[in-house]
Order: C-alpha cells, then structure tokens, then sequence
C-alpha cells in the first residue's frame, strides 16, 4: 500500500483543528448572508482573507524557497474541508492552489520571485479565466492571443471567472494556435489584474460569491508574461486543475459533511406524529445510504490529494474520482438538507438553501459530476 | 348549454367556443398555476378571457351553474382541458378556492356558504389561502394547536399558521383549529375566514429561489362568525381529508402543465453541443434527460389512463398518493436537468449577465425543491400508498 | 385524447377473465419447473399450446378474411399479461403476434393463404431467427443470401432463436446487399422449420425456454420465399418487432406484477422482530416506490398497444417507452422479490429466481432498456 | 519469527517468503474464498501451499502462535495480505473456523477449547460452519426457538437451523439454541457441535444459480458434551454478536477480493462493440460501467482508509455496517453489469452453448443477490448504522 495519507500527521491534525476553530470562531455561515447584501468590490470579506494568510494558509503550497511552508495538498485539503463547513467564501483555491501551484511547477524563477511572495502574504490574490462556454471544456478555450511585437494581444471572453474582483494577477487561458477543441496551442498568460483592454461585467451568483463576466478586447500582455511553454499550456493546465478541482473537492466534502451532521442532528429533534422524525425507519435508511456515498467520497478525496503529494501516476484518475463522487455526495445531502428538514428547508431564513446551491456551482466548477465520469471512463479505457 | 350537448357535439362546439373566445394575444403564455399570480400576456386580455371563462362558467367546469359553473361531467370536463392544451390557451380561473375549497363546500358546506363564497370563486374575484399548517404541525398535520374557543355567536382563534400560500394576497382563508384537545384527529374544526378580520397578521416568508409566496400568519384574538363553520366542531379533520385528496390531484395535474410549458429537449438542442450524428454530445447527460423524457411521457400517459378510468366509471388503478410522487419527481428531475444543460449558464441569481430564460431556469429548479414537500410531503405519501393502497401494516 | 384504450372493452374484459382464469387453472408456475426437466423437443408444452389455440388466442392477430377474429394488439397484450403472471412458456409472441403480423401485414396473397391457417389453427408455429451479436440490433445482420437461380442459399449463425424445435416456419432476417449496419439490404425470408441446410443446437437457458443456436450452411430456399421486398425489409422488420415488443411488454407488465403482488402478499405475513416485515417504514416505502414504477410501465404499455391498432404515428416511441419502462420495473420487482423474500428468495424452490431470470431474457429479447431509451433519445431528436 | 522483525523489515521478509513458497502454477488463481470449495490450481499444489502457510501460521497470521497462528498485528497482517494480492497469490486458509469462530474463541473460549479447536482450524484440516439462522429468525436471528436442555452432563439440542452454509461437507458446527424462554436474547447459549453426532441431519438446499453451498440441518435429540460450552449459558447472544461483527467484516473483504477477479473491464472491451475513439460504442452502458468503477475503486479506497485508521490506533470513521452494505452493492452492481455487457451471451444455464465464462458470470449474477441478504441483510445493516452509529431513535 503507498501510503495515501488517509490519517492526518500530527502537524496536519494541528492544522486541522485550527482550521477547523478558526472557521467556527470567525467565520460563521452569516457572513455568507451578509456578502449577498453587502455587495464588496471583492466578492469575498478581505478581512477574513487577510487573516487566512496571517494564519499561513497562502503559503501552504508555496515552496519553502520561496518563503513558504511546502506542506502540500493534503494540508491545503484539510484546511479547504474545514472551509468547505460553512460556505466560507475567499479566493484560496484559485489563488493559494491553481495560481500558486501554476506559477510554482511551471513559473520561470522571475515569475516566482515576482508573484509568489505577494501571494505567500495575502497582498494580492489571483484569479483563473479559463471558462468561456456553458461546459467546463479545457481544450475548447477559443479567447486568442496574437503576437504584436515582443509581446501578445488578447481578444475574447471569460465567463465565470471567479474572485476577480481587485486580483493583483489573473492567470489566462489562451488560444495561440489552432482551433478550439485543439490540445495543441493552449498557452497558459500571467497577466496583471488592472490590465487594460479587459472589461469585467459583475455577476450575481446564486451561490453569493463573486464571479464576473470579462471581455478581453485589445488587452496587450508583455514577452514575460507566458507561463510555461506557448502552445503547450493544456498539459500543465490540466495538472494545475487537478490540484483545484482535489481542493475543491475537500471543501465540498466539509460542506457535505456539515449539511449531513445538521440533518441528523434535526432529525433527532424534530418532533412529529409524537416520535422523533428520526425514529421512522425510511429516513433512517437514507440517512444510512447517504453516510455510505458520503465514506465513498471521503475516501477519494483524500487518495487523490495524497496522490498528488507524492506524484503518482494515477492523479488524473483519482482527481476525477474525487470530484465526481464529491459532487453526487453534496448535492444528494443538500437534497436531503432540503427535504429532510421539510417547509423550513425551503426558506431563505434557513441554510439548506445556501447548501444546495453551493453543491450546483462547485459541482460545475472544474468539471461537473458528468465531465469526471467520461474522464474516469476513458482513462480506464472504456 | 354545453352541459347538454351529447359528447361527441361537445368537443367540436368547445372547440369553437374556445378559438372564438380565446385572446390571440395570450397564445402560448404560460397558464397562472393559482390565481394569485400577476396577469400574463397583453394588458386587458388576461382579465377579458377570465370574464368569458366566468361567464359560461368554464372557469369551475363542474360545478353547478347555479354557483357560477357550467354543470359539466368529469368527461366533458376532460375534454375541456385538452381543447385548452390544443388551442394554446389555459383555465383562467385558478387558485385554492377554485381547485380545493369549491369541491368541498359543494360536500359539505350548507347552501347559503356555497351561495356566498362559490359564485366570486368561479369569477375569480375572490382569492383564497389555506390555513392548515403549523410550525409544529408539518406532515403530521393533525398535531395542530391554533386555539378555537367557541364565544357563543362566534368563534375566537388563537395561534399561528405557517406555509399560508398569498396569504398577503387573499381575501379569505380556509383554516382548521383545534376546538377540543381530548382527541387529536377529532378535536379539529374547520373553518372560513375573512382575512380582513381584526388580529390576524400576514409576514411573507422568503424562499430559496428569493420569491416569497408563502406567508406565516398570526391569529391573535380572531372573531370568526357562526355561519363560517363548514360541517360540525370537532369534525373538521374529515372536511380536511377531503379537501386535501382535492389538492393532490389538482397538484399532479398541475405538475404535468408545468412540465409541458419546460421544453428541455429545445432548451438541449439550443444551449448543448451536437455530435455529428445530431444527438447530443455528452451522452451522460443524454441518457439522464432520455430517462426524464420517459418519466415525464409515461406520467402524462398515466394521468390520461386514470381520467379514461374515471370516464368509464372505474376506480383509477393508480392511487393519488402514487400520482403525486410520481408528479414531484418528474418535476424534481426537471429542475435538476434544466440546470445541468445550462451549466456555466445556470448559476445566475439576477442581474443581466444571464438571460431571462436562464434566470427563471434556475429559480424554477430551486423552487423544484418544494413539490416533494407541499401538498404532504413525499414521506407522507408513500406511508399513503402503503398502508392504504397496498395495505401493508401500520408499524 | 385519441381513445389510448386504457380501459378494456366488454369484449376485451371478457377475453382478459377467461385468459386469467385459464391461466390460474392450467398453467401453474410449477410447468415451467416440469420444462426443466422434461426436455421438450419444442422447449415449451405443446398441449397447452394446442389449448391456446383451441381458445383462439393464436386467432387474435389473424384477418377475419384469414379465418381469424382480427381483435388487435390491445387484445393480445391482455391475454399475454395474463400469461405473463405464471411466466407461462409458448411460442405466441415469436408465431402469433411477430410472425402473424409478418404475414399479415407483408405477404402476399398466396403466402397468407399458405401459412396463416396453419398457425391460426394451432397445427404449425413459427419462429423469428434475427439475433446474431451479442446486442439487439436489427440492421446488424450478417447473415447472407444470394440468389442462386431462382432462388436463394443462405449462410450464417443466428443465436438465440426461441422456440425454433418443431417450429413449422421461421422468419429469418438475412442481408442480401450491403454490409451489417447498413439500413438497406435486409430482407425477410419464410423458411420451412425442416429446410434443409441449417443445423441446430439446443440452448439451455436461464429462463427455461426453449432457444437455439443455428447454423445455415447451403441453406436453399424458393423464389416465393421472400417477404415483402427485397433489401428494403429494415422497415417492415421494424414495424413487426414494434408489435412484438408491445406485445412482449404486456407480457412482462402481468410478470411484474405478479412478482409485485406475491411480494406483497408476503411482507403482510412474515413475521420478525414480532412484526409483520410489511410494517416497517423502509420496506414500506420501497413497495410505493416500486409501484409507481410499475404503473408507469404499465400505461406506457397500453398505449404503445392502442396506437399499434389505431395506426397512429407514435408506434416506435411509445413502444421503446413501453419496452424500457417494462424492462426496468420487471428488473426491479424481481430484485425486490428476491430481496425482501430473504433467504428463502435465494432458493431455488421458490418462485424469486424464476421471475429473476425472465426479467433478464425478457429485457434482452427484442431490445433491451439501454437500447430502447437510446432509441425513444433519438426519435425525440436529442 | 515474523512477528518479531520491524515493520520496516517485514514487507521485504514476507515477499521473500511468499517468491518462495508460492507453487507457480497457482498463480493467478482466484482464491477459494471459503474451505470448502475443491482445490484450484495444478493437483498437489494446492495441498502444498496450504502446508506451508500452516506451518509458518500465516493462514491466520493475527493468532498466537501457540495456536497456529503467526502472532502478527494488524499492520502487518495487512501487509502480508497486500503482497500476496501483489504477487497473484492468495491465503489458502480460509472457512467460518478462521474467519469467525477462531477470533470469538480467542475472546470467549476456555484454554481448553483453544487448544482442541484452534490448531485444526490454522491448518485447514476442520472445517466449520454457522448454525444461527432458523425459518423463523432471518434478520431477527434472536428471535430463534432450537431447543437446548441441560441434562446434567450434556445438552440436547432439538429443532431446525437453515441456511447453514456447507452443512454437509462441514466437520464442526458453531451454533446458537434456546436454554430459556423467559427473554429473548438473554435465554441463547452459544455451543460447538460435532457434524458427526447422531441425530444431526443435512439436507442441501438448491439456490437460483443451481448451487447448493446452503444446507437446512435439523437437530434431533442431539447431545453436546458440556465443555462444548462458549461463553455462558444464556450468554450466547453476546458472543454471537461478537462472532457476527468478524462475519461483516470478512464479507466486506471477501467481496473486494471478488470484485478484483472480475474485471469487468476487460469483459467489456472483449465483448463490446467499439466507437472509432476506442470507447465503448453503448453510451449507455458505458455510463453505468463507470459508475461502477467509481463506487468500486472508492470502496476499494475506503477499505484501506479504514485499515490506515485501525492501524494508527483511530476509530475507523467509516461503520461496518456501511462497509458491508457498500461491499454487498458493488458486487449486486458487478452481476447485473456483467451480464448486461454479455447481451445475448448471458442467458445460458449450462451446456457448451456458452463458454465457461459466460457461464460463470451468469451464475456470478444469481448469486450475487444474497450479498445483501446474508450476513445481516441490507435492511439490517441500514438498521444498524442508523441507530447504532448515527444515533438516531429507535421507533
């Protein structure tokens, strides 16, 4: 057996319970409620963001010659999870985990020292835009950048981009050659959050976070701003997303589990027909089968990120393992959240809404449930 | 005059009377699934439509002319519902007092309730709510508390309801309290209320989808008059019962209109990518909306057998109770697949970065979420099915 | 609402009595345990066929101009439900509805007059040699014939044909243009059951039913052999099958709710925990569940049977609807049989396992579920 | 001698070992999962492997030596079963002695018995089988009425036990009977019954796949000595249910074992038509392949998750009941998948109409059903986690 880290060290149960007293301290599921009406350039509470780097979770995954901790992603996963409990809204996973991990494993050592110490410090965030059509589609990015001289023009549309507001740096995805739908001429841009030629449209997401709508027309990026190699960007964008779309997936096993353990706790109260809701035997059944899928997820999230961490072969199998059996896992609680708790699952007033439409956008983010399963499917050669 | 016509006159002349009568402008606009619902279509033609309807009394097809309706049988009835299907037009005349309270005073209530309330119900004049539920009364509907203390020339209520559909929209509500405490089910009273009455106070409760159409409702120190007591105290549970039976069926129906009014398979073919062979290229997601396709097709095939049952003066082989699990799940999987198609285009709240028809997608899937639980939750009606259907034991 | 006969007329209610009634009394589950062991050389009791059609059943689908009463599909689905309760084994479906409707529909004068008084009368049946691949898949076939003089030599495998022993005709679907897949080039031969040329091999089947495997090797056949055209018999094929699939449905609808009903019976009686097992909620809701699945199945079935007689359009998607919907619900009654029966279901004495394995034969046969929702897919233009 | 060397040092111990002592040609060879089944691989072979673990204790590597055993602990007890899988071999000890009885004797039984009973169990020489189950008592196994009386010097056993499985090739019986009346769980006792007594009968019983491995057994005046005793009298239950829990745990083991012979995989790219990508051209199908896959390999994950814990001294998060019902459904899912992708292959009996494959997967498929019935049905199992682990109320 390699080790697949299911047991935390003692320096990740540590973390783990920090994390976890911080997020029931500092960030109750209130504050979720309050970005719905407080409508922040941001998207997400910077305060709160500025403590999470003070407590070094940007660093997590910096390397430590870059002044970071290294600890890798299982620590980043067990952070995420805690996160994951109460929807607590922050750019960590595109920016403590895509952006840092794209600039770490294929950044050249001026883009490092340029950009990871002011992402190490929580001075900046950054952003991914990579989606442009109604299907999580790596290959398919069509948004092009043409050569001008020295440096590149982009031209296109990113939709949903998420945490974009006020990012010190957006890594975009770009067609340099080729058609999309072409593996090659994908080429992966460093480019600066106030840039000019992008105009960003806010969008109102049912999940209350902050994501926008940008049109690239003209944006003009210098020779230094290639990450990795141009034309090859898709191998190391996928080996990017893995390690999101594994940290989201612990996330969505925190709010998963959370959205579980307040179920049963009403079912225990919740008194009708003079029992217990929670005595009848059907709800104890699915209740039962629920906890089953829930272990299955558990179990994937957390070999995929062990996997990453001591770079196995088989990442892509069980990050796209991870991810699909998180994303049926939420969102069959958050269904059961729902109907479980019966009318007042249905109001605004009550959080199993806020559950349910959390399980949606992370389950079409980085790959819905769907996308993962072909994924799976193919890399087992069916 | 149409009550007359032998059945095989019927449909022709309902026809004509329908492409006669019918609004060209309305064509096509989806029906108000209760009456509480701001008008569709071009202004004055909503309100013009519900007076033809009101006239020939086709708003409450089968109920007496005498109380606004047009004395139709459950056939003809039929025959109505699918002229309206065809012609692209639908039933103005909808809500709870039109779909649950007018079948059940035309039982139970005295002759002056039905002349009173009946007639402004199948006009569409006066709106409706329904005071049954509690906040410690949900699925087990009997446990309610709201006090009804017999005052000598009225009643008093004390409580509060919740889940009152427009409460804050309606003239009157229905509403059961309890005016005995030493049985459960028989301690119950059932009762008409003027919503305008002295003490009650109607708060909107927001739902998942940010709409409010749902209220709680607070009686303090309510008069309620004699004459508004429908049946006996202390035998309103068996009004109750009958009144919800009039609810699941209107439910399941109402769920088929709403799945007829979502085209999945256009909204597929417009926002999916094709293979070249013209299907859908994400089969995984093809073989879910097939299998809804199938559900939603055998569904609408299982209301059209229980109505040719009826007709023929049978008893329906599949049970309400089943009908309305098998209408919620339908629906259920509508949302859930609406929202999948539109992926990146499904996570809109408001705003103008989504369309429209995005929008309402996504709320419409949020709101999903209840079907399994108004009208007696999914539980309730498979404990229904069970125990009372197939006769399996109480535990 | 086109009359989709979902109530029976008085004829038909009369014919539905007598089919249950004789079912109940002659055709107990307990023959097809005799058919185990008594190696028939027709697969099926050929007595009790000879009842059948002594009753007129294989009348049902005959021309009144044949000599038959012409009652329809809806008819026949009654009689077949009915059959369908004892999982009764003849050859009526592959020879009284399939082949019956070949003729009826595609034969010319002469083959009519030649064939259909036999099977009318009960003194031939007829089989329907179509499988050769391991899926349904009607313009698969490979199997050749080339026209040598006047007439034509047949030559490859079909597996399984039902009920080929003694079978006084086949209809056997072979490719004469084309290569397999291709939607032109099938035709359909009337072959002789004792032709010379075609060597057969008995299968012993889960289901208990008699199939074959053949062998045509220099199989000869006539001029007047040919059903219908020449190459263009994909359509014609297609229009039967549909009817046979009805047909095959209702079959299926009066096993599953058979199985359903016994089922039933049983979590009423059986005693644990000092309770009848029928008042636990978990099995409770899982009957409810169970039988609104079947009653969708069961008016998909009706209709699919009241649009074959009224000659509307819908026949081939209300027929994938009825044979999908069938094939799911007879799979999963049969699985709920076996489970909630408990050990005694796994037994081989008891009844479970035998509607089991016809659940399977029965959703292979014809088109299976996957091949059916495919189908229904693509006519819905998805 | 294994049990003494460091951690570090026995992974590389125990694969020179096993390079060793496997015979070849039962590489590859799917383990018999229980005693009974006739030896695998070329003759001799089998016999000789069996010796060999025997006589270094490692076909029950976590029992004291002094008993046959190996004296491992659990950490390197996985170890050992991870090489063997690793080098495509297999423990050939297997049965209800080592699986079950031998840990409950090493909690519950006198020295005595451990010394008689044990050392033929670590060697394979008896094997042993389960008498719980009675017509009457499936799930509610306690509710069983096989009547023990004490005569002084010995028991007499009298009544019916069912689906014992491999009764009749069996030596010894473990088996629970009624020494009162007055409760119901705490009137068992739990004895070991000789096959060989007078008065024991055996008939096989035929399951759907046409195998008898399951046995009806009746009891007869039958006497057991009273050193048979484990435990106390009206005692047994808690030994039972001791014995019980080693039951779902091996279960859910067994079953992953079984999954990993079947590769449905390969099946599928043998059998099924291909799309010009190379994937398999039935969308359909392959869908819910891959479903399988996920819940297979998730389930494969989740058993090493649960070792990693046990082996750092945690609780494992995941119930036994859930494992166990998990197991049951990724085998249910193998069986009907299996035959699904057989097509028109998997319909045979017997014969050399079909290969021994198809065959054998067809069997595979009626088997697999009572994953979920024996050792505790699914429904059981549900019972358990809900009340047992998640703490939810009894009805």
């Amino acid at each position: 057996m390699t080790d697949r880290a299911f047991v935390p060290n003692e320096e990740q149960a540590m973390l783990r319970e920090s994390a976890l007293g911080w997020v029931r301290e500092n960030a109750p599921i209130s504050d979720l409620r309050k970005l719905r009406t407080d409508n922040l350039e941001t998207g997400f509470d910077p305060d709160l963001f500025a403590e999470m780097a003070e407590m070094g979770w940007t660093g997590i995954l910096v390397p430590e010659d870059h002044g970071g901790f290294g600890f890798g992603h299982a620590s980043m996963g067990l952070v995420a999870e805690q996160m994951g409990r109460n929807l607590v809204a922050s750019p960590l996973i595109g920016s403590a985990v895509a952006a840092t991990d794209a600039l770490a494993l294929f950044g050249t050592e001026e883009q490092k020292a340029e950009w990871l110490p002011r992402l190490l410090s929580g001075e900046i965030h950054a952003a991914i835009a990579l989606e442009e059509t109604i299907a999580h589609n790596p290959a398919g990015v069509a948004l092009t950048a043409c050569r001008e001289g020295d440096g590149w023009i982009l031209e296109g549309h990113k939709q949903p981009v998420f945490d974009f507001g006020k990012a010190g740096l957006v890594i975009v995805v770009a067609r340099t050659s080729g058609a999309p739908g072409d593996a090659e001429g994908v080429t992966l841009f460093l480019c600066p959050g106030d840039a000019g030629g992008i105009s960003a449209r806010r969008l109102t997401q049912v999940d209350s976070r902050g994501a926008w709508a940008l049109a690239f027309d003209g944006c003009a990026l210098g020779a230094g701003s290639i990450l990795g190699e141009v034309d090859k960007g898709l191998p190391a964008l996928e080996t990017v997303l893995d390690r999101a779309r594994a940290v989201l997936a612990a996330e969505m096993i925190g709010s998963t589990t959370q959205a579980f353990e307040t179920t049963i706790e009403y079912l225990k109260t919740r008194v009708q027909f003079d029992q217990p809701i929670g005595s009848f035997q059907a709800l104890q059944h699915r209740a039962a089968e629920l906890l089953s899928e829930i272990e299955l997820a558990r179990s994937a999230v957390w070999a995929a990120l062990a996997a990453i961490d001591a770079g196995d072969d088989d990442v892509p199998q069980l990050t796209s393992l991870a991810k699909a059996l998180a994303g049926k896992a939420f969102r069959r609680a958050a269904q059961e959240m729902v109907q479980l708790h019966g009318g007042i699952g249905m109001t605004d007033e009550h959080d199993s809404g806020l559950y349910l439409k959390r399980a949606h956008v992370t389950d079409m983010t980085f790959g819905s449930v769907a996308f993962h399963r072909d994924r799976y499917a193919r890399l087992a050669g069916i | 005059m149409f009550a007359d016509l032998p059945i095989d006159e019927f449909r022709p002349a309902i026809r004509d009377w329908i492409r006669e009568n019918f609004p060209a402008g309305l064509r096509g606009c989806r029906a108000p699934t209760n009456g509480h619902e701001p008008p569709v279509g071009p202004p004055g033609e909503f309100v013009l439509w519900k007076q033809r309807c009101a006239d020939a009394g086709l708003g409450t097809p089968m109920w007496p002319v005498e109380f606004g309706g047009a004395g139709l049988d459950q056939a003809k009835a039929d025959i109505l519902a699918e002229e309206l299907l065809e012609a692209g037009a639908f039933n103005p005349i909808a809500g709870l007092g039109a779909m649950m309270l007018g079948p059940t005073l035309l039982e139970f209530g005295t002759e002056e309730q039905k002349r009173i309330h009946l007639p402004p119900i199948a006009r569409g004049d006066l709106m409706w709510c329904q005071g049954f539920s509690e906040p410690g009364a949900g699925s087990d509907l009997a446990a309610l508390r709201m006090r009804c203390e017999d005052k000598g020339d009225h009643f008093l209520l004390n409580g509060q309801k919740v889940w009152t559909s427009y409460a804050h929209h309606s003239d009157w509500c229905f509403a059961i309290a309890r005016t005995s405490t030493e049985k459960k089910q028989g301690g119950i009273t059932f009762l008409l209320v003027d919503m305008k009455s002295p003490g009650l106070d109607v708060r909107p409760i927001q739902l998942i989808n940010g709409i409010s159409h749902f209220c709680e409702t607070f009686f303090n120190d309510v008069k309620v008059p004699k004459e508004n007591l429908v049946g006996e105290v202390n035998n309103g549970w068996t009004v109750a019962k009958r009144l919800l039976q009039h609810e699941r069926t209107s439910l399941s129906s109402l769920r088929r209109a709403n799945a007829k009014t979502y085209d999945l398979v256009s909204i597929a073919q417009r926002y999916c990518e094709k293979a070249p062979d013209g299907t859908l290229a994400d089969k995984d997601l093809r073989q879910r909306l097939a299998d809804h396709l199938l559900s939603e097709h055998a569904y609408a095939l299982t209301l059209e057998r229980r109505a040719a049952e009826e007709e023929a003066g049978l008893n329906p082989t599949t049970p309400v109770s089943t009908m309305k699990n098998l209408g919620s799940k339908v629906g259920l999987q509508l949302g859930e697949l609406a929202v999948e198609i539109l992926g990146n285009r499904s996570m809109g709240w408001e705003g103008d970065g989504y369309t429209s028809e995005e929008l309402e997608l996504t709320s419409l899937w949020l709101h999903s979420k209840c079907y399994s639980i108004y009208g007696g939750t999914y539980e309730i009606q498979n404990n229904i099915t069970a125990q009372r259907e197939l006769g399996l034991p109480k535990s």
